[in-house]
């Protein structure tokens, strides 16, 4: 069984990377008593502010302890490899950042997260905690718009913690958080592309393959498939088709400002990502959609997965306040506030 | 029946795990490719956490049984065995003595809470493809004063049948939703799991049942 | 020519991956006017203040570009993939980046490097700009100690340049900033593990490769060898293995205080990088070095390679200070100021 | 010789970009696999510039010429290249007419360069192991009052052996310096390079000069 990892024992990835990410920022984030997956801001529960839990698989770092953090989510945790948490570790998690203001649950949706997190916020309502719920689900090859209810969630969910996030810091109420959040997670409309596959630890050999010259267009980041598989096409060609696909969706028009996040799935390098950007850019300019702020690198990965997505949110005043606001995580990619 | 339930937990344990990797498989094709890992990791906590239910309320080991499942590998399959295992142990809560015949209530109240959980139909191409008819069929033949024996291998045939019918059916919820008419060729993992999991329930009741008494084991 | 890279015209990689970034950017770099490789800060010269210029090959994204910004380099010119920048490049750099208060050189061990800014500040002292080289030299495995200045420059530069930087963002003078950034280039040792090769994008196919399920102990950043080729070890033999060979090199004593790096070549995942740390921090705990501040993430790439780095910065009280002052780039893996 | 130096770059070029692949592999050995790529792009950029500098003295195009090559493949072989073309221009500065009886102190002067550039010593395993003997061979026929042609033929076989016994040298210098005793066995890219650059050198010199004559070209 080889991989190209660097790791222990396979089943004890999960717990030995949450162990690490602890040991490296032990004044930024603590453990909830009881639970070795559930990782909450130091200072939670913020007293008289709305908590914010996310959660999903572990492997996609910094997807999603990486956006536990001031101006960000509250608390966080993390399934095995591509798995859900328990909804016993959201219960913890829920309970332990709230200050009596209400906790968010904010995540994208799979249904391993969905059906644990209604669980979760089943058990959470008979103790007193009053929860709402708003899913990620930008993925716009996953369904078409008149089933978006059945869209996965990929990186896009990043713009829903820096705006929910930036909401909750500020001391909003709980209905204003989550309409926040929902108009984030609206207004984001994303797509990915893959080159390779990754292989889950604990399974030691790939879930999914993609030949060396092919890519899967809109590949999800577990390996889902997409929209077809192909030759692998020329990055600009891969800027196109994807705005091709992003921009009428919501839709985007001229005049519109919007916020770009290219992302990289673990192996594709940040050259790589400019090179992407570069072309969006372009498009961009080209369709009258002023670019407000641009995030470059590798914000939802799927562990050496090779490939990228990129994801535009739609901004307006507000979105654009909240998402100018400072936040802070040292996991991040690149610091979210300014 | 009261340290039964924790026999029926060891045999799935035992013959399901070796399996992980066709789960595996066919999780990869059509989903993410952990259900092998959830099987294993869920089962092993299981039979990690059966010593203290010994001697308890079938009610408290199905559904403890079910949460530790999925403690230990959360996924939808994870919270769906929980929510299984929670449901069907109400149904015969605070009840000492559960027998054969309960086995049917305990299914129904499962599948209930299945359906609430996942909001899938039959036909969508799920774990519940597999184990309607099975439940269906262990009633029908319960009913009919068929023995545990009889009444098992009949769910385990409908099973099979329920099973192999996924394959030429279409995703239309969850993972492989996403993958449209491409879903259609490959038999649910959820499903197959489910089937694994009754035969080996059936492995325990042919080694430990008479062939021909109905009502207690 | 198939490779599992997002480009357009192979040869055109670093032209595009330089627009992409000053697309991405427009506030915080401009370009050197006449030079499609030379980006410096948007407010440079800053007047009065030491310039520092760097560079180096492209694909090792975010050096050496996203090293340029507030408290850290003012300006930096890239080669091709894998190649020195041009002499003249460098001389661009060196002009536009000096206010009168001198320029300091700050790059890795590399001979083209070293030679094209040799000739570059033999030029600049033509225009009567002072010059002084502080070179990058930190990988333990690419020369025994006694033949320091043979030695190649890895991930540890990135201390040189938020330690120099921050002291250059004082005010402080030419020889004080070379000063502190030879100590820290000094107080830094670094070793590199690698899993796979990478492809330059021109050639097309691998220049190194390492079989599945074999390491490279000591691999430099562009594939140069170590000291020795065998089985994948676990993270935590491999943790161990970096520790014993940079722990006696400086030495690191009982009571040091250090910055740690722990850098992904690539394709490695975060996961895999928290995993080593956490090894990492208990050998460093049972040593009696306190870990004064950790980094993790991707600081210094070669593309797509596969494999980490570990680097250890002994700290005093001044290079405490200069470390923690604010810095700002939009392209880094974690902010290194606070 | 005002625009026969423009010839010989075009030459190489021709000869010299086939063989790039030879060069990355070798460079891939020992180095980090881009010399292919810098000799390719290097000479695309001479030849690109040679038009602007048809007719003016030598010392410039083979000055600019350098400079132009390093400036798009900068690299230790670029910068050694462009030292080595600026050094030798500088020996001829400001001569109209250069002739092969130059081209003698053109190649010291460039040796000279290369050593104060790169500070690497004779059998250190680089290109100046590949070089220095063919200036020398080159010096001595020319004294010896041999045909340019004869010269040119002297030279480039001295530089193949000297490439050769590139191959039995340990590195000692840059990048193939840390690979130590890992490097023995591989011949010198760098040196590799020069000698096709040398043997290009000599089909121009054999297509455009007379077999026996000394002197003019
Ligand atoms: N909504 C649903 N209701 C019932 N069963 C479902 C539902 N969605 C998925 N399943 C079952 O779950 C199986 C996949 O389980 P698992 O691998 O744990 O999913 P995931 O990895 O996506 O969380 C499917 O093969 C299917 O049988
Ligand atoms: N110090 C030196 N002096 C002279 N030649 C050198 C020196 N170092 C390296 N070389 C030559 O340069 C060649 C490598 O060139 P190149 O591929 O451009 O190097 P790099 O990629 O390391 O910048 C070597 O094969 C060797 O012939
Ligand atoms: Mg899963
Ligand atoms: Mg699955
Ligand atoms: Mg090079
Ligand atoms: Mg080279």
């Amino acid at each position: 069984m080889a991989m190209r990892k660097i790791i222990n024992d396979p089943s004890l990835v999960e717990d030995q990377t949450v162990a690490g990410i602890l040991a490296a920022f032990p004044d930024h984030l603590k453990r909830v008593e009881g639970s070795t997956r559930a990782l909450i801001r130091a200072d939670a529960p913020v007293a008289g502010k709305v908590g914010i839990a996310t959660g999903g698989g572990s492997g996609h770092l910094p997807l999603f302890l990486g956006y536990v953090g001031q101006g960000l989510a509250t608390g966080c945790c993390v399934g095995n490899v591509f798995s859900s948490p328990s909804a016993e570790d959201m219960l913890d998690v829920t309970k332990a950042i709230d200050s009596g203001a209400g906790v968010l649950y904010l995540y994208g949706n799979y249904s391993g997260d969905t059906m644990n997190f209604d669980m979760a916020s089943e058990m959470a309502e008979m103790e007193d905690i009053i929860v709402k719920t708003t899913l990620g689900r930008d993925d716009v090859t996953s369904a078409p718009n008149e089933e978006m209810e059945r869209r996965r969630g990929v990186a896009g969910i990043v713009f829903g913690f820096k705006i929910a996030g930036a909401a909750a810091e500020e001391g909003r109420d709980l209905d204003s958080v989550h309409a926040v959040a929902e108009k984030a997670v609206f207004n984001t409309r994303s797509m990915g592309v893959a080159l390779s596959g990754t292989t889950i630890p604990a399974a030691g050999q790939p879930g999914f393959e993609v030949a060396e010259g092919q890519m899967e267009l809109g590949m999800g980041i577990h390996g889902e498939p997409g929209v077809e598989i192909g030759p692998l096409l020329t990055a600009d060609e891969i800027a196109g088709q994807m705005l091709d696909r992003i921009l009428p969706d919501l839709p985007f028009s001229s005049g519109d400002a919007a916020a770009v996040l290219v992302n990289s799935l673990g192996a594709t390098a940040p050259e790589e990502l400019y090179i992407l950007y570069n072309k969006a850019s372009q498009i961009l300019g080209d369709r009258g959609i002023k670019v407000h702020r641009a995030f470059i690198g590798e914000y939802a990965t799927s562990m050496e997965m090779s490939g990228a997505s990129i994801s535009i949110c739609k901004l307006d005043d507000e979105l654009i306040s909240l998402l100018d606001a400072p936040a802070y995580s040292p996991l991040l990619s690149q610091q979210l506030g300014r | 029946m009261t340290d039964e339930v924790l026999g029926i937990f060891k045999t799935i344990s035992e013959e399901v795990v070796p399996q992980a990797d066709t789960l595996r498989e066919l999780d990869a094709k059509i989903g993410d490719g952990d259900l092998g890992i959830t099987v294993t990791r869920g089962m092993e906590a299981v039979i990690a956490g059966l010593k203290e239910l010994e001697g308890t309320p079938v009610s408290n080991q199905l559904a403890r049984s079910g949460m530790a499942f999925n403690r230990a590998a959360a996924s939808t399959f994870g919270v769906l065995f929980a929510t299984a295992m929670m449901r069907g142990g109400a149904a015969v809560k605070d009840r000492e003595d559960v027998g054969a015949s309960d086995v049917a209530a305990i299914g129904q109240a499962a599948m209930k809470g299945l359906m609430d959980r996942g909001k899938a139909k039959i036909g969508d191409k799920t774990l519940l493809d597999a184990l309607a008819p099975a439940i269906e069929a262990f009633d029908k033949a319960n009913a009919a004063g068929k023995s545990l024996r009889e009444a098992t291998g009949a769910a385990v045939a409908a099973c099979e049948t329920g099973t192999t019918a996924t394959i030429e059916m279409q995703s239309r919820v969850s993972r492989a939703g996403w993958m449209g008419e491409r879903s259609i060729g490959v038999q649910d993992p959820g499903a197959t799991a489910v089937l694994f999991m009754l035969q080996a329930a059936q492995s325990w009741v042919n080694a430990n049942s008479e062939p021909q008494t109905n009502g207690g084991l």
